[in-house]
């Protein structure tokens, strides 16, 4: 079995509207997928039901081998999926280091004992996550990592954005769903955070990502391959010159029906 | 505002009255002295009529220049909450400026009350709380009380509803111990007397809508309804009684022994029984020069049916530090000898219980909106009829 | 990271001026009775405060207690026991005192829900008078270890709590205010028509007394005759110490960053593995067991109990102060108790409007300073701790 | 159970039902408009019900005794008084935190309530007693067995079902009503369609709190007596009625307020216990109907975006 998440006849409605409707989207290790679609094609329902936000009405997705249609997000994000969302979730008044920690629930002790009591073993932990948070965030930006302490509230877009991928890196998923990361990004920082996200990949090789962009040039420079989407249903998939190209994709992308 | 303007005027008249004092008799040194009860809430009236009893006995005590010390008065509003009742006790008694205390109208803040005071050792006689337990219940040598207790006027009451024929009584109380005492004291003299209880009833203080208690009433159609609680609650009853067609004798107690059960209620309030211990005031042998001077003082508020009693306590207390000084153990020790004592209220004797001894219990029946003593009422007279009477 | 500890830290002395500074303060408010000396003090205050502000001395003092907490925390405990010792004949300043402490404790308490969790709770009274009614029962008719009687009282607020857990994790927002509320009136009617608690008139509570020392009973010291209120000022600074460690310690950890992070967004949490149940449950439960141990404990030094002390009313004072303080921060919480509880004492003329007046405050500082009067820091997880 | 007992007890609780209604109503429309809880709602009718009974005593004093013109009087005071009241609350408490978390805005109108009663307590004359409020409506009684049917009630119930109906049909038929419902379902969109959005929630503001005034002054005359403290509790229940409905839906403040009502009665009556535990009876089942319907019986839509 040589694919990281495989949906099959994935479906999902919202009243009358089909947002997913049969989907079968395959992602195979180590590659960078793009998934792309005009406004409404269920991309994001698309990661918000793999990370068991929203429950699918039809069909399954496996990860890893496992199937976890019906799993919760937590059993989601243990197994392995990281996430970034569309409109950034960070928790404003936390500290940047309070933020990325919260994406590394699983690999700290939540014992009561341990927090409460034991604190030479907790300092100890809470100094390795600590290294770990700084040289991750040191990857993307060194003045942050000077800055851990201060509350995300005052940095701008693209830190905030930096600092969700960290929260989804941290504690070293399989894969990562980044939704939309240039939403509401100028042209630059846009260019920055692709460099960003190429040096992730550089780090760590066997990380697989699917990106939900519109910035077609982000698309272009760092997905392997391409799924496109619309009306939830998978119209074409390739690398991405090849779909670009392609008439129905440029028919969903003009809405000619 | 005219609340705050009031309490303005009321402070500057008094800073002015303690002005011309020190002015006066710089000599003296000065006693605290304390008095609680409710100044504020639904019986405020019989609080403010006993604030301004103790406070004339206070001010008559200063105008005599035999006098040894120059008197103040701390009060304090127990608002006839348990609770509140505790604290305020506890912050008098907590104060050791102040030597004794008249506390309590109401019978549920008193027996809340009587163990702090013992806790400090700060004497206080009680002015108006009727229940037993007040000054029985333990011994403690810090409490007194100069009114009677509810026994003896529940089987008054007893007496006069059998006297009159009724036989079915449904009994409505206020949870407090004031309520529950009266309703078992109440039950024994009635079933000595063979009249029947057909329903007891438990209500909270501050319950608003009995009409599902009154409806069960209707259905037992008793010929008179008890109740033991204070005012307010009466007033509340009485008038939801009439609103569900219930024609039954309202028969009360002594906690409604006030002018605000009649403004609430007016008319309505025709025919309603109660029953108090003692003598009604004008009838008291110092009644007439208590009045005169309460009057004198254009209090914008009667003395109410307790105001002789506060003033008779707070009398007693200014004896007892003029003869052994300002000494908390010494007053003590002073009261427990008073024996045969006159006072504005007749003799008073305080048993080893600190419990004056009040035999004679005054009947009331509403007529014509005011309060008047059964015995001269045009219904023991038998040109009136109480509802249901044969 | 030990070099990393070399850094420079914040001074001591800012930290120290200002304890000093206050204890003296508070002495001499406690101290005296005649209103107009009482209100120039409150006004001294209010300009010292302003003054201090502009000239940015706060500040230093701020990162002072940041950064130096383990010692200042020391010095703080030594100031109240001056304050203790200086009155330490006079019943009703430290039965303030006391009283003071124990809300703090309670207020504590609620600061774990409310300000970590975002659990509301509307019924804080109400968990305080289950503490207090314990004490009230287990010590008349039985016993039970006044001590172990503390425990059990916050088992038990603890327990009744858990008894909303469902409705308070399935619902959300105003509905979730709905159900403690809801709780709080349930509670007060509940014990005003209940005989065996004493209905509305309350219950008797008899004195704290551990290994036959009697804590309502006056002592000497040499020949120095003590307030018996000491006994129960120690007793609640123990507890308030214990409560203040509990709660830094749950800030200061993983568990505080988990709270934190159900409270600000759910679904993102839910996202990254929190179990949102778990967390809220945690908060919940161990919140009303420190409310409920205050309560017993407060109900021994009140010697009684009635419905009327426990209603919705209590409730929203026990919030006020939470937001008075700032949520989330401890020291505020001190602070504002102090004020909240012996403002309306000492200004005998605001005692009947201080309801009044405590609703006024809350207004103002929800539509100017909604963060309140010290706003939570964010988490330094060792104070002091540099990088 | 004898039959005319029963209709007793069923027109108590129509009474109670009817008043707590009015209230829930009240809760229900300021959710809709603004999605938030005015919990000085209840403290408002107190006010209301004090402002009436001012009015009465202002205008026996000058000599005007004709009963309907001295509820009429009452009745218009009251409401011009606690619409303009509403409409201040709305406008200098409420939408200035309109950004900020939902439970800031109910913090400051449960603090709001409590100054509102305080005032009460403290500024009005003797306002810590209870008052005795006139009976001005006709108290004419029909005895039918145990049955009393009293005209007073009557009137006050068919005065209930009319404002509920002209507020049903103001929401339904008029151009102001398809405004509020408009703001109600979405403010951009209302906005977009050139409503004044501020207005329609004064607006509404000021049609809510009138109806407490209205629930004030119903309350005074059917107990006779109005004291401070009246409002907490009524707000109170309003509030639980409001949610157990589900809020915003009209429909379901009326199911909240006379369901709660019957759980009062039956509570006092049906069941085993003394009728005191009623209160406690009847909070027991809101919570228990908070946890098996989170959002109300009549289920609001809570959708959110991820």
């Amino acid at each position: 079995m040589t694919c990281l998440l495989e949906a099959r006849g994935l479906t999902r409605r919202f009243g009358g509207v089909v947002a997913l409707d049969n989907l079968d989207l395959a992602v195979v290790p180590n590659e960078i997928m793009g998934l792309i679609g005009p406004n409404g094609s269920g991309k994001t329902t698309f990661f918000n039901v793999v990370t068991g936000i929203y429950g699918a009405h039809g069909g399954s997705v496996t990860f890893d081998g496992a199937d976890i249609t019906r799993a919760s997000s937590r059993a989601v994000y243990h197994a392995g999926v990281s996430r970034t969302f569309q409109r950034s979730r960070l928790s404003l008044p936390l500290s940047i280091f309070d933020n990325i920690m919260i994406g590394n629930h699983k690999r700290l002790n939540q014992g009561l004992w341990f927090n409460l009591v034991r604190r030479g073993e907790f300092e100890r932990e809470f100094e390795d996550n600590y290294a770990a948070a700084r040289t991750l965030i040191e990857v993307f930006e060194p003045r942050l990592a000077e800055r851990m302490f201060e509350p995300v509230a005052g940095l701008p877009m693209i830190d905030r954005r930096r600092i969700e991928i960290c929260r989804a890196l941290i504690s070293q998923p399989k894969l990562l769903l980044l939704d939309e990361p240039s939403a509401g990004m100028t042209h630059d920082e846009t260019k920055e955070l692709m460099d960003d996200i190429l040096q992730v990949r550089e780090l760590n090789r066997s990380l697989t990502i699917v990106i939900v962009e519109h910035e077609m040039g982000l698309i272009e420079r760092i997905t392997d391959r391409c799924v496109v989407l619309n009306f939830g249903r998978k119209i074409a998939e390739g690398p991405y010159r090849q779909v670009a190209v392609d008439r129905q994709v440029q028919e969903a992308y003009l809405g000619v029906e | 505002m005219s609340r705050i303007v009031r309490q303005l005027s009321r402070f500057f008249a008094s800073a002015l009255f303690v002005g011309a004092l020190v002015a006066t008799a710089q000599a003296k040194d000065r006693v605290k002295v304390g008095f609680i009860g409710p100044l504020t809430g639904g019986v405020s009236v019989n609080g403010i009529g006993g604030r301004n009893s103790a406070e004339l006995a206070v001010k008559l005590r200063n105008a005599d220049a035999k006098a040894k010390y120059e008197y103040e008065l701390v009060v304090l509003d127990d608002e006839c909450k348990p609770n509140v009742a505790v604290q305020v006790a506890t912050k008098m008694a907590a104060d050791k400026e102040i030597i004794a205390g008249a506390t309590h109208y109401c019978s549920a803040t008193a027996i809340a009350t009587v163990d702090v005071y013992h806790k400090f050792g700060f004497p206080i006689i009680v002015w108006g709380a009727v229940l037993p337990d007040i000054t029985y219940r333990s011994k403690y040598a810090e409490v007194h009380r100069v009114n009677g207790t509810m026994i003896d006027q529940n089987d008054a009451n007893a007496e006069l509803i059998s006297k009159l024929g009724f036989k079915n009584v449904a009994v409505i109380h206020d949870t407090t111990d004031y309520g529950k005492g009266h309703n078992a004291y109440f039950s024994k003299s009635l079933a000595k007397l063979g009249g029947k209880i057909v329903g007891t009833f438990g209500v909270t203080a501050d319950q608003q809508d009995f009409t599902a208690e009154l409806t069960q009433i209707k259905a037992l159609n008793p010929e008179v309804i008890y109740f033991g609680g204070l005012t307010p609650i009466g007033v509340r009853i009485r008038s939801q009684m009439d609103k569900l067609g219930i024609k039954a004798v309202f028969d009360g107690t002594s906690g409604i022994v006030s002018d605000a059960f009649i403004q609430g209620l007016g008319p309505l309030a025709e025919g309603a029984l109660a029953f108090r211990e003692g003598a009604s005031t004008e009838k008291l042998p110092g009644g007439k020069f208590f009045l005169e001077n309460y009057a004198a003082q254009k209090y914008d508020n009667p003395p109410e049916a307790y105001g002789a009693f506060s003033y008779a306590a707070m009398d007693l207390i200014l004896d007892s530090i003029e003869k052994v000084g300002p000494d908390r153990k010494k007053v003590i020790e002073e009261l427990a000898n008073v024996k045969d004592r006159d006072s504005i209220i007749g003799k008073v004797t305080f048993d080893d219980h600190g419990q004056n001894t009040v035999a004679l219990i005054t009947k009331y029946v509403v007529q014509d909106g005011k309060f008047v003593e059964w015995d001269d009422s045009e219904y023991a007279a038998g040109k009136r009829k109480l509802p249901g009477q044969k | 990271m030990s070099e990393v500890r070399q850094k420079p830290r914040a001074p001591l002395l800012p930290g120290v001026v200002a304890l000093a500074l206050s204890t003296v303060y508070l002495i001499a408010l406690l101290a005296v009775e005649k209103q107009p000396l009482v209100i120039g003090l409150l006004a001294l205050a209010v300009v010292a405060v302003l003054a201090a502000h502009y000239m940015d001395w706060l500040n230093p003092v701020a990162r002072s207690f940041a950064e130096r907490e383990g010692t200042l925390s020391v010095y703080a405990i030594l100031a109240a026991c001056v304050v203790a010792a200086f009155f330490h004949d006079n019943h009703f300043v430290l039965l303030l005192f006391v009283t003071v402490l124990l809300y703090t404790v309670a207020t504590l308490g609620l600061n774990i829900e409310f300000g970590y969790a975002g659990v509301l709770n509307f019924a804080g009274a109400s968990f305080f008078g289950i503490g207090a009614y314990t004490s009230a029962v287990l010590n008349t008719y039985t016993a039970v270890p006044h001590l172990l009687v503390l425990l059990i009282g916050g088992m038990l607020a603890a327990l009744i709590g858990s008894l909303l857990l469902l409705p308070v994790l399935r619902t959300r927002g105003h509905y979730a205010a709905l159900v403690t509320i809801a709780f709080a009136l349930l509670l007060k009617t509940f014990l005003e028509v209940n005989d065996v608690l004493g209905g509305p008139q309350g219950m008797q509570v008899k004195g704290m007394s551990i290994l036959g020392w009697s804590f309502n009973d006056n002592f000497e010291v040499g020949k120095i005759e003590m307030s018996f209120y000491l006994n129960y000022f120690v007793v609640s600074m123990l507890l308030l110490c214990g409560t203040f460690v509990l709660v830094r310690r749950l800030e200061r950890s993983w568990i505080g960053l988990n709270l934190d992070a159900v409270r600000l967004d759910e679904t993102a949490a839910s996202c990254f593995g929190l179990d949102i149940a778990r967390w809220k449950i945690t908060a919940f439960v161990l919140g009303n067991f420190v409310i409920g141990v205050a309560g017993a404990l407060f109900g021994m030094v009140g010697g009684f109990v009635a419905p009327n002390n426990y209603t919705f009313a209590d409730s929203l004072i026990m919030v006020s102060i939470l937001l008075l303080g700032g949520i989330g921060n401890p020291w505020g919480l001190v602070v504002a108790t102090f004020i909240v509880v012996v403002l309306p004492e000492k200004l005998q003329t605001i005692q009947e409007y201080r309801f009044l007046l405590y609703a006024l405050i809350v207004i103002m500082v929800l539509l100017f300073r909604p963060e309140g009067l010290l706003p939570r820091p964010v988490r330094r997880y060792f104070p002091g701790w540099r990088a | 159970m004898d039959v005319g007992l029963l209709t007793q007890y069923v027109m108590n609780g129509l009474m109670l039902g009817m008043m707590y209604t009015l209230v829930a109503v009240g809760f229900t429309l300021f959710f809709g408009v603004l999605d938030i809880i005015k919990f000085s709602h209840g403290d408002v009718l107190t006010v209301g019900a004090f402002t009436a009974l001012a009015t009465y005593i202002g205008l026996r004093s000058v000599g005007i005794s004709s009963t309907p013109l001295l509820l009429l009087a009452m009745l218009v005071v009251a409401i011009l008084a606690m619409a303009a009241l509403g409409m201040l609350i709305a406008r200098y408490l409420v939408m200035p935190l309109r950004s900020a978390p939902p439970l800031n805005t109910l913090l400051i109108t449960l603090m709001l309530g409590t100054v509102l009663r305080e005032m009460v307590r403290l500024f009005y004359p003797q306002g810590a007693n209870p008052k005795p409020f006139p009976a001005l409506l006709p108290t004419g009684s029909i005895n039918l067995g145990q049955f009393n049917l009293r005209l007073d009630n009557v009137i006050m119930l068919a005065a209930g079902v009319t404002i509920i109906i002209g507020l049903r049909l103001l929401l339904d038929r008029t151009k102001l009503g398809l405004a509020i419902r408009a703001v109600a379902q979405d403010e951009e969109t209302a906005r977009t369609m050139g409503i004044n959005f501020t207005a329609i929630v004064l607006i509404t503001f000021a049609i809510g709190s009138a109806l407490a005034a209205v629930a004030g002054v119903m309350n005074g005359l059917y107990y006779n007596e109005i004291n401070f403290g009246m409002g907490l509790l009524l707000g109170v229940i309003g509030f639980s009625a409001a949610i157990i409905g589900g809020l915003g839906s009209i429909y379901g403040a009326i199911l909240g307020g006379f369901l709660f009502a019957a759980l009062q009665t039956i509570g006092a009556v049906a069941l085993p216990f003394a009728s005191a535990y009623k209160d406690v009876f009847a909070f027991t089942v809101v919570i228990a109907l908070m946890a098996w319907r989170p959002t109300g019986l009549i289920q609001e839509k809570i959708s959110e975006r991820v």
